[in-house]
């Protein structure tokens, strides 16, 4: 009878860990094998169909060459090494200032009325507006690109902390203060935690523009990094490389996605209890 | 078997660094139009010349205006560049950033038709499409200069010729495409429209210059490095030189060189087929054609596009120093000209 | 201002505005309330009971008028009067231990003794076994005992109870009446317990507030003198029960007029 | 005592009237005039101490002087007027696509597996990537220009509309289901009106990025409009006039968050009962 | 299955799963409702009563076992079963007045009428004055009596109401008890009430069930063959009431065995 109970319990054991190290589900990731298949065969079909031409539309097979070709000079893991530290770095920073900025914006209103006003403009500017101040402000070197990658993730999250925090039931801030929550810890105890979800968007936002900027700020002057493998693919015109590049990209997004957000994501429907009805 | 030019030049002698500076931060264009740089630094005639005791720093850049945006800000001293970049940045600074102190090529680039367009002669670019690859640049004031020069209009002033200002790979693929009619664009896009998208020589540039020769890559120096340093500029001037001298003369290993260079900076290299025939193209010297360069400089302006006034291009050229170079080395000087 | 008294309130007085229109939640109110003092509130719907909890809570600003805290003006919210909101209000990224440890941990309280604290509490409150639970895993009543031991682990002086124990069955309220008397019986604390319970106000309160409706006045203020401990079915407590309904019937019939002058101010 | 109640009613009305239809608050704009004011007169007195070429960080002054002169030749008004109906037409195409493509990611697992998980990359993707193709299938028109503004605002919306309703709290869907709403009406009736807070945040980041997708986009070809006035800028090194176009950027910015967001927001807080607590 | 029965649930279970652990919420429990019939709810809080409602209602799907409307399997949610959730559930973008009609609408009624019925029962929970007002403005009893109205508005064969007049003062509570009986004697409605009130289940309902507590079974069915209309004041209620809460003592009593039984499934 013990024996049979210390079974049992190893067993839901075992299921915890299961349902909570195997985050993919196996159905998920059978529809995403059938999904991306289909996609690659049918486009690789198609762009045999000579509907255009195959050097201006290349299918999955010719890109996966170029990439491969890439792959074996190194080219691709050591630009994705260089590139990856960037984005990281600039990533990194644009959250360590854009977490106080969005909470600050969010509930001074001084700051609301100031600031606030600037973040959604100075996000609409392009980063090649940021190159020149960049090298005038940092030089030629990392530093520059890291500030125009954090110019372009950094107002992405300072509007998604805004907008998580501005969305917060103001239930929480009450029950908390009155818990005797004050200060500092009222933002990292409750604000935060309780705006988290929508942050989150922000955050994917943010990460999303930081690539976008680090494709541009890596053409501040040459340096092996993704940024200059795609535009040195469009310099060529060669379509096989810049969709190449593109892969990298949606790779390493995935990637991330599935390490970085989607955790998270499954967290905070557990917590909160969210998930799509039925 | 004279291969390497550091190898072959003459006991380049080291300069010791004079005040404070001991850093050269020189910076050019992975494209062949700077195969002189390309080569003088792969090689290390550079370093050479300026001496063991001081730094070479390179940057790669991508076009003319980043670099001299680069320059104004201070972080690039001795740089490769095109004449309108250069005038560009001596205007925005009141001619108080920077000189143009050589020349590095000439030539390279082609009006290129369409075969199906028919345009055998001016007349018949009349209510045709023709692409440049940005507007204001050198090859859309000469097409504009062109067409007005051969009694038509552009459509923009109301005429029938259209012009299309956009980027090179973009007008690789509309030829292609059969969206344009010609394009005049610098090498190797030329010579790829001629390759790979089927186009025909409508005019080779040089045809139109007096003797040919036309200014395609400049070398410019901050003035502030001039002043300070000029020994330094003076040896990158020097190894400069002995550089153009290899490589008209040594085409064939220049070029390879220069291509090994592209791939290094760029990751990807120029098939030899484009190679070549671009080379055939482009003439190195060390001659800034300085006439050339004020005569585009008022095209330019003529056509709008250097302010509303014209600008003041006394201090734009400083010989100095590449005449001393040449006295020594027993070449021609070159002149200097006085704009109009 | 008196420092026996746990709370004095001055004249305090509400109004909301709903886009351009005034709605006055609670008339100039004047209430003193002595300190160890359990106050039941009870009044209509909306006649703004959970509006004058949420003053001295210091979470919400009188439109006019005054409180005093121990002689002291009330000065914004603080862990000596804790609240305990009508809907449970916890924390959904918390777990339901978490939630219960979350007023010692602001108080710097160790977290070993934190969680033998809120332990302590979550099985008094019955619910034992759910220390990993979020709060959408729980029923409503469930949530409301878990508020309710995360308002009493951090000890506050004065207690303020927006209807506790609304969404609880009969047998569970009895439970934590005896619970909640034994606290302030060994504590003394100042209560005060808004409940639609007359007779639980009546077995449990040292004094019933009745409001009148909307706009909120204090329109009787009985003292229980009666004998501790109290069941709900003492004949005493049923009859006071009585007398209060009363009371609270003549207010409601009264309560269209004074409906009717809201479109005034 | 009748002319005193109207009289009431009326001045009822008329605060009535202030507070909707005179959004800005007299202290805000107080404070914004302070904060600008300061900002450029910190500005030029800077641009004027040396520590940078004024040709390379101009002040206001100088930036002011570039503008008028681009406004005298009409260059900015009609420049502006191109790039607005551009940008207007792709960001509602966007809106258009977007908000569907959202839901139906949210709500329909199939498409959360396949396409979800697209999404944040191909929303990395710099402008510079969907250049060739925009050529390749639309050649040189407007047609090239909206598609890449396209892909620069619709995975912002989609990401935007997604998080929202994943953040929906479950109960408005049951509570709806409950009284007889079914199939599409569950969407417009309460999934997207419960997640508006949120999706607006997206719809925030989204017209962010048109306007950068629009500035890459407006160099596929030479066309008087605010990218290429930018662009022009960069090319001749005008550091006044990139400014110049920055400035134009950011005050269609800042007008537009007034006209389109801001009165949405302040809905919002009404209505969900939002408000910074004290 | 048979037609007479407006509601007939066969072994239907739910079970939970929290993380890795398996919480049943209602044990196979079988029931047959009459049509017509009004059934009251009785349970320890967290015994599985919302959860039940919920199965019926179609929002959720029960573990193992069947459920029946009028003799055909239930499929999901319709507007013959409407639920009134024991959180008010206001959607806070409507007004209370778009949030009253909502349900309307939602059959296309013509707006006129949608506002019409509205305004009636707007008027029937006392809250004329309030159509403009949004959730927030609202106290936890008016949102209640709003969820009230706005479930009422639609008509449903069968009612679902879970601890509807909960945050309600006894006098509104009176009145409203009065009105829902008078709507079930017009209407022929079947309705299931859950609440904590045995006196509230005893004087409203035609039939009480008892609810173990979890895994919530039913363990006590009384029929309450009582004159209507009857007043939570009569002496035959009151006596039921307590006959009811001895049931519901000794169910609390074993509560701790079940609890046990939890672990081992
Ligand atoms: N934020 C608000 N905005 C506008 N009106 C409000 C607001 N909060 C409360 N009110 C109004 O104030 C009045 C009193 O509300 P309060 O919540 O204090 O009532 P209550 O006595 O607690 O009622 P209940 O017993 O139903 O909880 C109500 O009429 C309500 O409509
Ligand atoms: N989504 C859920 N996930 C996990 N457990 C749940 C969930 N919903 C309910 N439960 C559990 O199911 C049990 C029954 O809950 P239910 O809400 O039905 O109780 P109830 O009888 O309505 O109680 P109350 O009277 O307190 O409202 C509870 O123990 C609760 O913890
Ligand atoms: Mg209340
Ligand atoms: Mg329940």
């Amino acid at each position: 009878m013990a024996t049979l109970a210390k079974n049992n319990l190893l067993l839901r054991g075992l299921k915890g860990i299961t349902t909570t190290s195997n985050p993919i589900k196996r159905e998920t990731l059978y529809r995403r094998v059938v999904f991306f298949s289909l996609l690659f065969v049918g486009w690789e079909l198609f762009s045999h169909s000579g509907v255009w031409p195959d050097y201006l539309f290349p299918g999955p097979i010719a890109i996966a060459q170029s990439l491969w070709s890439g792959l074996k000079k190194g080219l691709y893991i050591y630009g994705t090494w260089v590139s990856m530290l960037r984005l990281i770095a600039g990533y990194v920073i644009s959250l360590l200032i854009g977490v106080p900025l969005g909470a600050l914006i969010a509930r001074n209103k001084y700051f609301k009325d100031t600031l606030g006003a600037l973040v959604i403009s100075l996000q609409a500017l392009p980063s090649v507006c940021w190159l020149p101040l960049a090298i005038l402000w940092f030089g030629l070197n990392e530093r520059a690109i890291l500030f125009v990658v954090v110019m372009g993730s950094l107002f992405s999250i300072v509007l998604g902390v805004e907008s998580g925090i501005n969305n917060t039931p103001p239930i929480y801030v009450k029950a908390a203060r009155n818990l005797g929550t004050t200060g500092l810890r009222l933002y990292t105890r409750v604000i935060l935690p309780s705006a988290f979800p929508i942050i989150l968007a922000g955050l994917k936002q943010g990460w999303a523009f930081a690539w976008r900027s680090l494709m541009s700020a890596e053409l501040l002057y040459f340096t092996l990094s993704l940024g200059n493998l795609l535009q040195t693919g469009r310099d060529l015109n060669d379509a096989a490389q810049v969709m190449a590049v593109m892969t990298v990209i949606i790779g390493i997004g995935l990637a991330f996605n599935q390490l970085l957000f989607a955790p998270f994501e499954r967290q905070i429907a557990n917590r909160w209890g969210f998930s799509p009805s039925k | 078997t004279p291969s390497n030019p550091s190898a072959t030049n003459t006991a380049a002698p080291a300069i010791q660094p004079t005040s404070g500076t001991s850093v050269v931060r020189l910076a050019y264009f992975p494209n062949f139009t700077h195969a002189t740089g390309l080569v003088a630094v792969a090689n290390g005639t550079v370093q050479k010349a300026i001496g063991s005791n001081t730094k070479l720093d390179v940057k790669s850049f991508n076009a003319g205006p980043a670099l001299i945006e680069a320059l104004l800000a201070g972080e690039i001293d001795i740089g490769y560049v095109g004449p309108s970049p250069a005038i560009n940045g001596y205007v925005k600074s009141k001619g108080s950033a920077l000189r143009i102190i050589a020349g590095a090529s000439s030539g390279g680039a082609l009006f290129v038709v369409k075969p199906s367009a028919n345009i055998k002669s001016a007349k018949d670019l009349a209510g045709k499409k023709i692409a440049t690859p940005q507007k204001g640049g050198t090859q859309d004031i000469a097409l504009r200069k062109y067409v007005s020069q051969n009694g038509l209009k552009t459509a923009d002033e109301g005429g029938t010729v259209t012009v299309l200002p956009t980027a090179n790979p973009d007008i690789l693929t509309l030829f292609k495409q059969n969206q344009l009619d010609g394009a005049w664009v610098p090498e190797p896009w030329a010579t790829r429209l001629l390759q790979e998208a089927g186009g025909e020589v409508f005019i080779d540039e040089r045809a139109i210059w007096p003797d040919g020769k036309f200014s395609t890559t400049l070398i410019v120096v901050s003035t502030k490095f001039l002043k300070q340093s000029p020994d330094l500029v003076k040896a990158v001037v020097k190894a400069h030189v002995q550089t153009d001298k290899f490589v008209r003369e040594n085409a064939a290993e220049a070029k390879s060189i220069a291509n090994k260079e592209i791939e290094r900076i760029t990751s990807a290299a120029l098939p030899n087929v484009v190679l070549d025939a671009a080379f055939r193209n482009v003439d190195f010297s060390y001659d800034p054609y300085a006439s050339t360069v004020l005569v585009g400089a008022d095209d330019a302006f003529k056509l709008g596009f250097l302010g509303d006034t014209q600008p003041n291009l006394d201090n734009l050229f400083d010989f100095s120093v590449l005449n001393e170079v040449l006295k020594e080395q027993g070449l021609p000087l070159v002149k200097a000209v006085v704009s109009k | 201002m008196n420092g026996d008294y746990a709370l004095q309130i001055q004249a305090a007085s509400k109004v909301f505005y709903n886009g351009g229109k005034a709605i006055p939640a609670l008339a100039p109110l004047d209430l003193e309330i002595a300190r160890g003092e359990f106050v039941c509130l009870l009044g209509t719907s909306g006649c703004g009971k959970s509006t004058l909890l949420n003053l001295i809570a210091g979470l919400d600003d009188p439109s006019s008028g005054s409180i005093y805290v121990n002689g002291a003006p009330l000065k914004g919210p603080g862990p000596d009067r804790v609240m305990m909101f009508q809907e449970a209000a916890l924390f959904p990224w918390l777990t339901v231990q978490e939630n219960v440890e979350f007023g010692l941990r602001q108080q710097n309280v160790a977290p070993q003794k934190c969680s033998e604290i809120a332990k302590l509490w979550l099985e008094r409150v019955n619910l034992q076994g759910f220390e990993k639970a979020y709060a959408h895993q729980l029923s409503g009543g469930m949530r409301q005992r878990v508020a309710l031991a995360r308002s009493l682990t951090i000890d506050p002086a004065i207690l303020l109870m927006d209807e506790p124990f609304g969404a609880l069955d009969a047998m569970t309220r009895d439970r934590l009446h005896i619970e909640l008397e034994n606290l302030w019986l060994s504590t003394g604390k100042t209560i005060l317990f808004v409940t639609h319970n007359v007779r639980e106000a009546v077995a449990l309160g040292d004094r019933v507030l009745v409001f009148s409706p909307r706009p909120g006045r204090v329109i009787a203020d009985y003292k229980i003198n009666l004998p501790r401990p109290r069941s709900l079915e003492d004949l005493v407590v049923i009859n006071k029960t009585a007398e209060i309904m009363q009371t609270l019937r003549q207010a409601i019939a009264s309560s269209s007029v004074s409906q009717e002058l809201e479109w005034q101010l």
